[in-house]
């Protein structure tokens, strides 16, 4: 479990992302930020605020409405010298972007023999319970894990989202860095001094020994309070954060389930051919001699996000949801 | 409640009678003009009011300073013609007829809503009106505006579709495809952008090369650009447009030049950073209301108290209709898991 | 097992495809294909080559190379009366449309409330091999069965894409059907007489006792191919083909895996985060007290497909390496 | 075998002068255009006899016909300035100076290849001269070309990039939304669209409304409209267009009126369902190739022995590169899961 040594430094995600945002900026000259009201606004959600004060409207860009070409117009920049940094604002617009990610971005270093590379980032936003309804709500980075030549980035706390995301912008390859919406606000320790994750590693964000919880994003928090209420009951839950979906960090994630023999894996995506899947099957897999019962997912509802506020809370695994799972789960032994 | 506008006749090509000369125009239109643009502003306000009180869940954009153009459009819609419409859609719902207390509580997300509290705010709809969606993608429903172009076109029922869009959808690629097949094809759709001069919180300026005529201009689409605050501009515009498009002429783009006095959502209220507080009195000189009362009183058409009358009438409705939609239950936990498929 | 009945007549998938079409397009004036080259050329791989003569160009239109554009104009056009075949020539180009399919085809029946509906169907091709390379060869439809409003058909013989490409037309949702380039030629018995197949219903490809081997699109026949080889050392495998990733026949596949303790899912995307997680973790739960060896899925190697044949042929599931992987986990008994 | 093309100064905005007076064009520069049009043709013959004789997997789209284009304007670049193509973008690939060996070893899937084998026909990039890579998205390259014009702008190199594409890429809404922000921004990208007038098996009369030129002029891009078959037009065009890129002025969009001998690709060899044989010898009738001879031996500049000379020296080349390809090895089997990530 990395332990942020912060010396009682609290910030919020929201301040974290824009740390390392400012830190690489001003490291490197190549990092720029494009992206719908960026600048002045600091995005629709404020989280980059006062970023263009420093840095100037040549490096944090405003941009049309036009989210296929910005991104495609990274693309171009990242092969010849730049280090771009995309926002797109609601992940729900990854829609339209697919096919610069996917048949551009993701593909040219393979195509071309390795000779061209397109190291540049793309910061959007998942999460539900926000009352924004079907199209600005969805967590669609099971599309982007899905595709060779892509890194992918959810992160779970401050700590992380400041250190994942300056090695997303250190890395050669294209990396999409998920932020939960209804994080931006959530407090955690980071250091004063300069830090950085590498990605693929997953962190144990709690040990346990009962019942293994592979938990993602804000289901990270969600599990984390699902086991303060397992542990009332007596049953020690270990919460394991992948950290990124690709690459994976499989061994940490079977190496829990072997030790816990029962898994439960949390997600915000659809659960239907979404994230869950994969790491259900790849630890069903590799811990498949050590389960005691089978890998438990949990997703969000397969039904297009609904506006009103009583449906929308039922779409999403609670800590409750969670808890009633884990107990069940267990008491089957 | 009542349906809050009276229903025009429906069906193959009725469409009423475009382009009366000046000086001529209906009275009884122009009241119900005045009062669909009162009704919006009154619903609006109301919104704010709820969000402010939270009340509303989510957010809302507000049509507020833009109501000619809704109603000047509209008023030269029949029933079942369509319309698609944008986040900024509460504005072209009353416009196209729904009625308020409906349209509350579906932004409350009860179950008495157009759409069952599904949809809310941004996705509201009102198929009944020919109403096929505010949409919460910029420029997302230039697709399915042309799809029902082709739809009327194809089994010939002389219906005409408009899309409505904000200058901000001019940075999206699917309109320049839709444009293009719409002339192509010679589709009976009409693409308005409402041009408020905003994306969000960017000046069109910095968004937008060019000229925005001549985004249309290139596919060989009629266009014309003219003043969104004057309701009687615009519906004069609309009925040319709607004529050419039902006899067969094809597409057109119409740009109306307006103000959206409030935020981009009701919780942009520090606005100073973007626009300048003169710019917004400034266009709150040429409020559209306003402007059709002056000429409605100055020509004797009515007076005053006519419209006094019609606003109080209006208000009340908006008033119960809110009531309504706070009383109103929400849908049942089980309405989670249907409609998904049909 | 559905066995066509097909008196002897033998026709190729592209004409069991032509067929549906036609007869679809027959019964029903609101039926129209869109797409790009699918008049005169009869699209770019002639499936479609002659329909426009019976039904004129009005019904089957050529359009721009505008996927955005014409699956859009599809959406509006189900939504108010017509049922579009929208035809997107490479399922690579799926890309383009996903804000199309997923933010608007999907959602408005639920958004609405139910009042809406979108009934149209999404041809499009999957499928390597082809020495298409990355940008026309990938097998997408792990993305669409993701998403919920949305259903998916990959059928993997004549018959079956005659039958259920009918269903899809005649169904109030929006489907995507998925055909694999390299099948357009492969032959199999159709019979005269009008048939439809519902969705959401797995066939029984062979029936066998030692090992499940779930297999889609193309790889039901590798897949069959494999299921010789293993006969010949004795290794009884039964081929279940689900047809559709959604609506998935979840009980017959677990009935299967419950049966033979053995699994192998074989599909033609990328395996990562891909259809083949999906397949496995439904059948690892659905039949955990059954399983003697852990699910396996074979999917297309996490790769963009690359052009050299040499190289291309090692990224796809065959008959050998299904073969071997059915042996090794029968051995592992 | 040598690089095809001597290459030419790199570096900081070291462009070669524009806009010589008519006439007095240096005679080098045009022998220079026609062996590297010379190169193409005979390259485009082989790859077609490779194709027919099932010795090339997969499919090839030939530029034979509008050779003009890729090397007039490629020759109004430095090696340095960036392009990228199409799928049909062998003709791009020999312009910007690639060698025909590591081509058709890349046509082949040969690991000599400029992709390793990895790209083939419709993804071969020769990053060394600024190829970015073909691409067989139509219009997928609209972006990556202007944001190699960003990073030219931003890290103030003097580059230039030009993005090739065919009338069909006019269909996709990308290419717009890239033209307006090359415009906003003054990007010094240069769209250069290849007119053939066929998007595959349809006439872009079909799928074209309105102007061609029209699509970029709304953005307030610099249009020209020219004779693609005239290598001096194209030429003295480029010129201008990378002049004016360079001064910051901005991007612009050119427009080549062309055609292709073949079909869309090899195996379209039955074609007279969608253009006439008569269209397709008329078309002939103005080569590109023996244009150029022509107005080179017409005014004395050069004469017939030495055009023929060129052509035999690259007709060998072209045998030697295919020969060489032929007999390269494939790449190794664990190359099939390197350069996925960098
Ligand atoms: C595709 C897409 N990109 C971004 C957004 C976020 N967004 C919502 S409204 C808006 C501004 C729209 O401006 P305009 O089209 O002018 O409409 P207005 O709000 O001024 O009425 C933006 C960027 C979105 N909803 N959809
Ligand atoms: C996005 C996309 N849609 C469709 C295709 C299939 N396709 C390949 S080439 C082509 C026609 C392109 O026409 P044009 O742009 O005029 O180029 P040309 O072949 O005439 O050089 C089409 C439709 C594609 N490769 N990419
Ligand atoms: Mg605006
Ligand atoms: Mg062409």
């Amino acid at each position: 479990m990395s332990t942020p040594n912060g010396n009682g430094r609290v910030i919020t995600m929201g301040q974290a992302i824009k740390e390392a945002l400012a830190e690489e900026l001003r490291r490197d000259p190549t990092v720029y930020v494009m992206g719908e009201d960026v600048a002045e606004a600091g995005t629709a959600f404020k989280v980059l605020k006062g970023l263009v004060d420093e840095f100037g409207p040549e490096r944090v860009i405003d941009s049309p409405i036009s989210e296929p070409g910005i991104t495609g117009l990274g693309v171009g920049a990242a092969m010849t010298g730049m280090r771009p940094v995309v926002d797109i604002m609601f992940g729900d617009f990854s829609t339209l972007i697919m096919d610069q990610m996917v048949n551009q971005a993701a593909k040219i270093h393979y195509m071309s023999g390795g000779k061209l590379k397109v190291p540049m980032v793309l910061r959007t936003t998942m999460g539900a319970t926000r009352r924004s309804a079907a199209q600005h709500s969805q967590s669609l980075h099971a599309w982007f894990s899905h595709v060779p030549g892509i890194k992918v980035v959810i992160p779970s706390t401050p700590y992380d989202a400041k250190g994942l995301l300056k090695s997303a912008i250190r890395d050669e390859n294209p990396v999409v860095f998920f932020e939960d919406k209804m994080m931006y606000q959530l407090k955690g320790e980071v250091p004063e001094e300069e830090y950085i994750i590498p990605l693929g590693v997953a962190d144990v964000k709690r040990e346990g020994t009962d019942v293994t919880i592979v938990a993602t994003s804000s289901m990270v928090q969600v599990s984390l309070a699902a086991a303060d209420k397992l542990a009332e009951i007596g049953i020690s839950a270990e919460i394991v954060d992948p950290r990124c979906t690709f690459p994976l960090d499989k061994d940490t994630l079977i190496n829990s389930a072997k030790k816990t023999s029962r898994v439960i894996v949390v997600d915000e995506g659809y659960e239907r051919y979404g994230v869950t899947a994969e790491l259900a099957s790849v630890i069903a897999d590799g811990a498949f001699y050590y389960l005691d019962a089978p890998v438990k997912r949990m997703g969000a509802m397969d039904v297009p996000i609904p506006f009103s506020p009583v449906l929308e809370d039922l779409t999403v695994p609670t800590p409750d949801t969670v808890f009633e799972m884990a107990k069940a789960l267990c008491g089957a032994n | 409640m009542a349906k809050a506008k009276s229903s025009k006749p429906a069906g193959k090509g009725a469409g009423k009678p475009a382009g009366k000369p000046a000086g001529k125009e209906d009275v009884e239109d122009l009241l119900q003009m005045y009062e669909q643009m009162v009704r919006i502003r009154e619903f609006e306000d109301k919104v704010n009011e709820l969000y402010t009180s939270a009340k509303m869940p989510g957010l809302a954009h507000l049509y507020i300073g833009e109501e000619a153009i809704a109603v000047g459009v509209c008023e030269a819609l029949n029933s079942d013609d369509y319309i698609t419409s944008t986040h900024r859609g509460h504005g072209h719902c009353i416009a196209k007829g729904a009625a308020v207390d409906i349209m509350f509580a579906e932004l409350l997300g009860k179950a008495a809503g157009y759409c069952g509290g599904k949809g809310g705010s941004m996705h509201i709809a009102d198929q009944a009106n020919g109403n096929l969606g505010a949409n919460a993608i910029v420029g997302g429903s230039a697709g399915i505006a042309a799809g029902a172009a082709f739809s009327a076109k194809r089994l010939g029922t002389g219906q005409v579709a408009v899309c409505f869009f904000g200058e901000g959808a001019l940075g999206q690629g699917l309109l320049y495809e839709t444009m293009n097949m719409a002339q192509l094809w010679k589709l009976p759709v009409i693409f308005v952008c409402e041009n408020n001069m905003y994306n969000e919180y960017t000046h069109y300026n910095e968004t937008a090369a060019g000229t925005l005529a001549g985004r249309a201009e290139a596919f060989g689409i009629h266009t014309e650009e003219i003043d969104g605050q004057d309701i009687r501009v615009v519906n004069e515009a609309a009925k040319r447009l709607v004529e050419r498009a039902r006899k067969g002429e094809g597409p057109s783009f119409l740009i109306c030049n307006t103000y959206r006095y409030h935020g981009h959502h009701v919780g942009d209220i520090d606005r100073a950073y973007y626009r300048p507080k003169e710019e917004e009195l400034e266009w709150q000189q040429r409020d559209p209301i306003t402007i059709l009362a002056d000429w409605i009183i100055g020509q004797k058409l009515s007076d005053q108290s006519v419209l006094d009358h019609i606003q109080a009438d209006v208000r009340s409705e908006v008033a119960r209709g809110a009531e309504f939609a706070l009383n109103a239950p929400y849908p049942d936990p089980s309405e989670v898991d249907t409609n998904v498929y049909a």
